[in-house]
């Protein structure tokens, strides 16, 4: 089938939406940002879809009502033994690499209990993945790099004293290590991947067994079906990268536009805070983009920041907001220079406040740089829709809320739990009007005939 | 007998050290990451006293620098610059002036031979050359902290970085590591501007001639060593020699016990003033 | 009143960033108007013999919290203006009839024609004020430019104002500034009993109060904290210079003074101290008032020095005459004019062998561990070797 | 698509510049080789700034003239600021301040070396000609704390009101006679002789005339030039050191009839890429240029076919375009109007009101500010600018940040990201205007 796929890549997340003719999105995808910008947009285009794959999976079995009143957990249960597989695959290559590096570490003497410590440390994440994966587990993060890297950390210790190696030792294996299979590309592993987990959800769902049949033949012909690339448009930070031409790109301004637009049709003021930016969009009623601006060249008060503050914090991002909506006061936090947010916290932990009560400050000192941002584009209109990494993050949603109040008045406030994928989405849709409205080919083809 | 304490929170690290009367008995140092730096701080201290049999009321002095103007079983706090400056005189007589590269600020100290600050230069706010951000671009690089140095000393065509702030630096490193930059000349690029923000301080400083001697946490970094003598080359400031030393990190702790030792007879000398 | 009480009290004005106590000023007497001015100087005889109340503006410190302002200055633009914008644009002005836009910078001159714009129904004027400091010539201009002024605020008065009404208000402040030389002289000397935090919050309710009110303020707190002994530390004695514009944060200040520096003489509000004696009441007012601004006032960064060998004398002059042992410069992030001036005073202040630090600040600034550092590192460097 | 396609031609093959400017690159050369030479030919050396500056006066006294602005700027497009910057900062002086101030300084301490590589005299006049900005003044001010050079402060009021008054006027007059003139009298030893002043300013009129020419040919659709980028070129030897002078009236009679011909014949400006084709979009652009990439800033804009019809940063050294002349009838008088009317003495009405002009009489898609974080007397207050010009147009504007001199301040990607969304937001919108009307 025809698809339309739209890659922002961010400077912290590269996302992915496939679209079809109809202009339904079948499947997001995401991945974080990295050196290899051909490796992000591959990977996040690959994760959309598997997305658009399971989609369709959910399409196909309802139609067939092959589990009547069960699909959701079915294909939860399949999902989530998905990814456990994906994650186990790229925990072994994680040992595998671990194991190579600690030659070239020069460890000397201590390299072979190295090598035992770091079997042993696999051997237990291995174990506890499952867990990782079960109904409700809360994770850090999406990301393999987050959840393995916060395993191997927390294990990391005990493991170390046990086999008598340094901590600091498995930490330098593990940095050597990371970005490497963090790079890799698993595509041919995706079907095997799948079928695996197939089996495993029959495995922890035995009732549907009986079904098995049933279950499989569409899902099987599902997995047969060809999604065809038929236009990509790319936008966002490192789009000048992107492995396309220029017609195939768009500013992200534009695409942040549109896809809110899409979204909520009365959008007209959209703020997006993403990694290393903050942008302010002023849109007329068919999304057509009438003023924005950005963050100047600092980068205070953006997405990164949190990421600073959860480092020092040694929390997961996902766990900051909630954090934050403990606080019983907001303590006033002035600089939002994200490179001295940790400093920033430990004074004031010094000082005796409490880390919710901060944390309340730090978003809200967040929403101010952007609530600057928004007035320097015109101020904020009904409708105002929030986008972005940090619009998932319920303290700085509050904080905005208030702010927003504060100086605006009653404002209906959109915020779409896809919203990191907005950009993705303009663009999608820009994909989609080259071909549909504007009638263009995909690019590869007209380079294959030329 | 008499035993003094220092001890040296930084952002990065805890240095701790035990004097005997001018004589130097114990260091340790603790990476703090991810931990609390307090916390860390009184484990660490405890550590060191077991391991030398003492208890922690042997100790007639203990004095605090860095961040750790709130410990609270500390006699006495330094600023860092006093206690650098202190430190570095004591690991190299000849040095005429200290660099103290910290997580987040870099200090230039010009002293005298007594350890007596003359005059300083520090960086302040934005810091895309701090400890910190060399650190986090290693780590995103894949390279550990003990490697750094070597790396960047095999670099061929450092690739400068140049944007200010340390955020969109970060971004400026992974658009060279999507170029095929190698890993060793993005190191030694970030060297380069590390070494031509210090060598910026140390002229501000009005330091002329003499020992420059890193302390701190980079100071270990020979490859920041080497950009920095290069630097100095490239500028022709030949009367200024860059050294470290293998205790370089320890400089401001042991600065600060010295200091507390120093204070120790003053407040002794003003007691017995006071009884007689 | 004791002094805790009047510190509260200062503290409660200098908090009050909706300037209640100007509109309750306002409200005792129908007709009373009120006219800010932007920081280093403005003739403020001027405004009181108009029988308005003259108010000073600096920006909002670390409580304010800046939205809109900052969507009309970039970064790299010093602090002032945005908050003193937001001040504005959140209705926290209102009470003010003008303001009054003395040149002090680009930033400031800029921020003259802003307002204008942004505030179209209220008195702006930008208070130029001469370069050239002959009497004939930049003395003319000046007199021209008092005119001016003199002239507008009669007519929003209703009133012309006579020289009578200035030469009166002249005297007032006359006295005001005297009493503001006892404050800093009586801190130079006990420096202990005065805290910088304290006399600048005092200092500072000379931006809200009639001068009158003023004057009577600062002399009870001098009495008041004159008959409670306070301990005194081993602190080093400092000139503070750089902060005539935008205002460190009180906690700057406190740090400052925790890391062991007694600040002994400084140029904050500098309005109040500008003039450095009595302006004469005989003879013609404005004339008078141009003679003390050409030949007896203060140097600032904003001001042009005749001669190099002018550059620095009023900073030495603070530094032999209050017996400091150093200088701490404490300049706004981004303040051209401060910035600029700095290496010219460093290098007098080496010529004279005194020791000196540099930091810059923001208002705002929250991060208080580097000031503490170089500041206590100065302190450090000046105690435990000063006898060596 | 290319719009720009090279020209046959051309004198050089990497750069393509129009024949007049031939004329101007070597009246530039040819002054700082004068400068050069001055002591050794007896001659005295003033220094003085670009807006307001009183370049007549100065040669009434035969002066060898230096601008220090032009020389930061000239090491700015050589690409040697960068280092002097860094030593000034070495120095002492702060990263905050105006990067002008800091490559002169910096250019001293590297033992004076001029752009075109010959040694500097150090100035026996210090004109502080102050018009609208204060850094001016300290800038003097650090240059005669290091080399004891003789400093007369020419303090021009500012338009407050948005008005010149008599007393402002009189005020300048009266320092230009009783101060500035017998300073430059005692310091060159010639005496002053006002119908020499004249007859310079007879040439300056004459010149004054044929860049306006030459700017407003901009309102023609295409534009023959730019009247940014290109413009630089123009002004430049009308705002620094050759207004009056004979050879600079020639070039600005030939530089005249060559745009106008440009005109006639419907062509685009030239770039240093060649003739620009195709113009897409049409610019008003406030704010000095970036200097330390100027080519590569420029380029952004010509590959997208915009063109900056006009801007204010031409308007620095006299806003001519609005009917201002010297006057050799009143030559003292019309030298203080003339500073008191330079581009950044209005105040911030007068500046929007004058964008709102350009963008009006010259048909404009809208504003690009070109924020210079140095430049506190451009950028503070940018802000309002951008906000009231939209209202008051209905045009879309932006924003864009760099520096005059400070490489660092230059990011490419950052720059270029904003001005192509800005395009394209330009492009879209009349798309959909296009439909709307359709
Ligand atoms: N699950 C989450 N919870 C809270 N914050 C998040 C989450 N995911 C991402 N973020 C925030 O979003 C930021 C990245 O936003 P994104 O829109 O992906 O940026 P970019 O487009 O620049 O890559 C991160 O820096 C982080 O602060
Ligand atoms: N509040 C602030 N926000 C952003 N940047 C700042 C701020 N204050 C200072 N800086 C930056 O700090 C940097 C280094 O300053 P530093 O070299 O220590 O001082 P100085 O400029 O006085 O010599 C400069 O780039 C300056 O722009
Ligand atoms: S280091 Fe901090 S203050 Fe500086 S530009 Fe970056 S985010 Fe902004
Ligand atoms: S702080 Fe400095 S730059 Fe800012 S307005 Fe005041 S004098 Fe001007
Ligand atoms: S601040 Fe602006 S006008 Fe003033 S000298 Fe610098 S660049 Fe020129």
């Amino acid at each position: 089938m025809k698809t339309f796929i739209g890659i922002d890549l961010g400077s912290t997340t590269t996302k992915a939406v496939v679209m079809d003719e109809a202009r339904n999105v079948l499947g997001r995808g995401i991945t974080n940002s990295r050196s290899n910008y051909d490796t992000a947009a591959t990977v996040a285009k690959q994760e959309a879809i598997v997305a658009a794959r399971f989609h369709l999976f959910r399409e196909a079995l309802s139609k067939s009502h092959a589990l009547n009143g069960g699909l959701e957990a079915f294909i939860g249960q399949l999902e989530r033994d998905f990814r456990l597989e994906q994650y186990l695959e790229q925990l072994a290559d994680l040992e595998q690499v671990c194991e190579n590096n600690v030659q070239a570490a020069k460890f000397g003497d201590s390299a072979k209990e190295v090598v035992v410590a770091l079997q042993r440390l696999f051997s237990l994440l291995k174990e506890e993945a499952p867990t990782l994966f079960a109904p409700g587990a809360k994770r850090k993060s999406d990301f393999f790099r987050d959840i393995a890297g916060a395993g191997y950390l927390s294990a990391g210790e005990r493991v170390a004293k046990e086999a008598g190696v340094r901590y600091d030792q498995l930490l330098n294996v593990f940095d050597r290590s990371i970005i490497e299979v963090e790079n890799r590309v698993y595509s041919g592993t995706i079907s095997k991947n799948l079928l695996a987990a197939l089996e495993r959800t029959y495995a922890a769902m035995p009732e549907t067994l009986h079904r098995k049949e049933k279950i499989s033949l569409p899902i099987q012909s599902v997995i047969d079906t060809e999604l065809e690339e038929t236009y990509v448009v790319g936008t966002g930070y490192g789009r000048a990268r992107l492995p396309f031409s220029k017609e195939h790109i768009r500013s992200e301004i534009l695409c942040h536009g549109l896809g809110a637009h899409v979204m909520y049709p009365h959008t007209a003021t959209v703020l997006d805070i993403g990694g290393q930016d903050t942008k302010a969009i002023q849109v007329d009623k068919h999304g057509i983009v009438e003023s924005f601006q950005m963050n100047d060249r600092c980068a205070a008060g953006c997405g990164r920041y949190l990421g600073y503050i959860a480092d020092e914090m040694n929390m997961g991002l996902h766990e900051l907001g909630p954090l934050a909506m403990k606080a019983t006061k907001t303590v006033r936090i002035n600089s939002t220079c994200t490179v001295f947010a940790g400093a920033e916290l430990r004074d004031r932990l010094a000082l005796g406040e409490k880390r919710e009560d901060i944390m309340a400050g730090l978003h809200r000192a967040i929403v101010l740089r952007a609530m600057s941002i928004l007035a320097r584009s015109g101020g904020i209109r009904n409708e105002f829709t929030f986008t972005g990494g940090v619009a998932k993050n319920e303290a700085a949603v509050k904080a905005l809320m208030d702010l927003v109040r504060e100086n605006y008045g009653d404002v209906t406030l959109n915020i779409d739990p896809d919203s990191i994928y907005t950009g993705a989405l303009g663009a999608a849709t820009f994909a989609w009007r080259a071909v549909v409205e504007e009638g263009k080919e995909a690019e590869h083809k007209e380079k294959e005939a030329a | 007998m008499t035993y003094t304490a220092g001890i040296d929170i930084g952002s990065g690290a805890v240095k701790t050290v035990i004097f005997r009367d001018g004589e130097w008995i114990a260091k340790r140092v603790e990476r703090i990451r991810r931990r609390d730096p307090m916390e860390l701080a009184r484990h660490s201290f405890d550590e060191e006293l077991k391991e030398k049999g003492l208890n922690e009321k042997d100790i007639a002095y203990i004095a605090t620098t860095g961040e750790g103007e709130n410990v609270k079983f500390a006699t006495g706090h330094f600023y860092s610059m006093t206690t650098h400056a202190r430190g570095g005189v004591f690991l190299n007589p000849q040095a005429r002036a200290v660099v103290d590269i910290g997580a987040l600020n870099g200090r230039a100290i010009y002293i005298d031979e007594r350890g007596k600050v003359l005059s300083y230069k520090m960086t302040s706010q934005c810091a895309s050359g701090s400890g910190q951000f060399l650190e986090n671009i290693a780590r995103y690089l894949g390279v550990a902290v003990e490697d750094i140095g070597g790396l960047s000393r095999t670099s061929q065509n450092p690739e400068k970085v140049s944007s200010i702030c340390a955020v969109l630096a970060e971004t400026d490193v992974i658009n060279m590591v999507s170029r095929g930059i190698a890993t060793a000349d993005i190191l030694k690029g970030i060297h380069i501007s590390m070494a031509s923000r210090l060598v910026k301080l140390l002229k501000v400083t009005g330091i002329t001639k003499g020992t420059v001697l890193l302390t701190g946490g980079l100071a270990m970094d020979d490859g920041l060593l080497h950009a920095l003598q290069e630097e100095l080359a490239t500028e022709k400031i030949t009367s200024l020699t860059a050294v470290n030393h293998p205790d370089s990190i320890y400089a401001g702790a042991i600065g600060a016990a010295l200091w507390g030792a120093f204070r120790h007879e003053r407040l002794k000398e003003l007691q017995e003033r006071a009884a007689a | 009143m004791t002094v805790q009480d009047i510190v509260k009290r200062c503290e409660h004005l200098f908090e009050d960033l909706d300037f209640n106590v100007v509109s309750e000023w306002k409200a005792a007497q129908p007709g009373r108007k009120a006219i800010g001015y932007m920081p280093i100087y403005v003739p403020r005889e001027i405004v009181h013999a108009a029988g308005m109340l003259p108010v000073g503006i600096f920006g909002g410190g670390d409580q304010l919290e800046v939205i809109q302002g900052d969507a009309y200055y970039q970064s790299y633009i010093c602090r002032i203006p945005r908050s003193t914008i937001e001040l504005g644009l959140t209705g926290r002005l209102d009470c003010l009839d003008g303001m009054l836009f003395p040149s002090i910078c680009d930033v400031i001159r800029n921020l003259s024609g802003m307002w204008q714009i942004l505030f179209k129904d209220k008195y702006v004027k930008y208070f130029d004020v001469p370069q050239d400091y002959a009497d004939e010539v930049g003395g003319k201009f000046y007199i021209h430019e008092m005119q001016a002024l003199r002239t507008d605020l009669g007519r929003l008065a209703g009133k012309e104002i006579s020289d009578e009404d200035l030469k009166k208000s002249i005297a007032v402040y006359n006295e005001n500034r005297k009493a503001v030389r006892e404050l800093y002289a009586y801190r130079a000397q006990k420096p202990w009993q005065a805290p910088t935090s304290e006399v600048y919050l005092v200092l500072r309710a000379g931006c809200v109060l009639p001068p009158e009110e003023h004057t009577k303020l600062i002399r009870s707190y001098i009495a008041e904290t004159n008959s409670v002994e306070r301990p005194k530390r081993d602190n080093a004695r400092v000139v503070l210079n750089g902060s005539f514009c935008e205002q460190p944060p009180l906690g700057l200040i406190k740090s400052i003074e925790m890391a062991g520096c007694y600040v002994v003489d400084d140029d904050f509000q500098l309005c109040q101290s500008w003039l450095l004696d009595d302006v004469s009441v005989e003879g013609n007012p404005l004339e008078e008032l141009s003679k003390a601004f050409l030949h007896r006032s203060a140097q600032t960064a904003s001001k042009y020095d005749d001669k190099k060998e002018d550059k620095g004398k009023h900073l030495l002059r603070q530094v032999k005459s209050r017996g400091a042992e150093g200088v701490v410069f404490a300049m706004a992030s981004f303040c051209d004019p401060a910035l600029l001036e700095r290496p010219m005073l460093q290098d007098v202040l080496n010529k004279h062998k005194i020791p000196y630090t540099a930091f810059k600040f923001a208002e705002n600034t929250g991060q208080m561990a580097p000031i503490r550092e170089q500041a206590g590192t100065f302190a450090d460097s000046i105690k435990l070797w000063s006898a060596a | 698509m290319s719009t720009v396609t090279p020209i046959k031609d051309a004198k050089k093959k990497e750069v393509v510049k129009e024949d007049a400017m031939w004329i101007q690159k070597e009246l530039i050369n040819k002054n700082y080789h004068e400068i050069a030479t001055a002591h050794e030919t007896g001659r005295k050396v003033s220094a003085t700034f670009v807006p307001g500056n009183l370049n007549e006066l100065l040669m009434c006294f035969d002066f060898a003239r230096r601008l220090p602005e032009t020389d930061a700027l000239q090491n700015g497009l050589r690409k040697k600021s960068g280092k002097m910057i860094m030593d000034a900062e070495r120095d002492g002086h702060s990263e905050d301040v105006c990067t002008y101030v800091k490559t002169d300084l910096g250019m001293m301490l590297q033992g004076q070396m001029g752009p075109t590589g010959e040694p500097m005299p150090n100035p026996d006049l210090l004109l502080l000609s102050y018009t609208g900005c204060f850094t001016f003044m300290k800038w003097f001010e650090l240059v005669r704390q290091k080399y004891n050079c003789e400093t007369i402060m020419l303090h021009t009021p500012y338009q407050g009101d948005g008005k010149i008054s008599p007393a402002m006027r009189d005020y300048v007059v009266k320092q230009i006679k009783e101060k500035v003139i017998p300073a430059c009298e005692r310091i060159s030893g010639k005496k002053f002789d006002i119908d020499l002043l004249r007859q310079y300013m007879k040439e300056s009129v004459k010149a004054e005339e044929d860049l306006v020419r030459v700017l407003q040919t901009a309102k023609h659709r295409p534009s023959p030039i730019d009247g940014y980028f290109g413009a630089v070129y123009y002004i430049g030897p009308m705002f620094t050191a050759f207004r009056g002078v004979p050879e600079a009236t020639k070039f600005y009679r030939l530089l005249r009839e060559e745009v106008e011909q440009r005109m006639r014949e419907g062509k685009g400006p030239i770039t240093p890429d060649g003739e620009m084709t195709e113009e897409n979009y049409r610019l008003v652009v406030e704010g000095p240029p970036n200097w330390t990439s100027f080519r590569d800033f420029w380029k952004m804009f010509y590959e997208e076919g915009a063109v900056v019809v006009a801007s204010t940063y031409a308007k620095v050294g006299g806003v001519y375009d609005f009917g201002f002349r010297h006057d050799p009838e009143h030559p003292i008088e019309s030298l203080a109007d003339y500073c008191l009317g330079c581009y950044t003495n209005l105040n911030f009405p007068q500046r929007i009101d004058m964008i709102c002009k350009y963008i009006d009489e010259y048909q404009a898609d809208g504003l690009l500010i070109n924020s210079i974080k140095s430049c506190n007397s451009f950028s503070a207050g940018q802000l309002l600018i951008l906000r009231e010009v939209e209202k008051r147009t209905g045009k879309p504007a932006a924003f864009i940040e760099t520096d005059l001199v400070d490489p660092r301040y230059f990011s490419g990607a950052n720059v270029k990201n904003r001005l192509e969304s800005y395009l394209q937001m330009i492009k879209q919108k009349r798309t959909a205007a296009a439909a709307a009307v359709a």
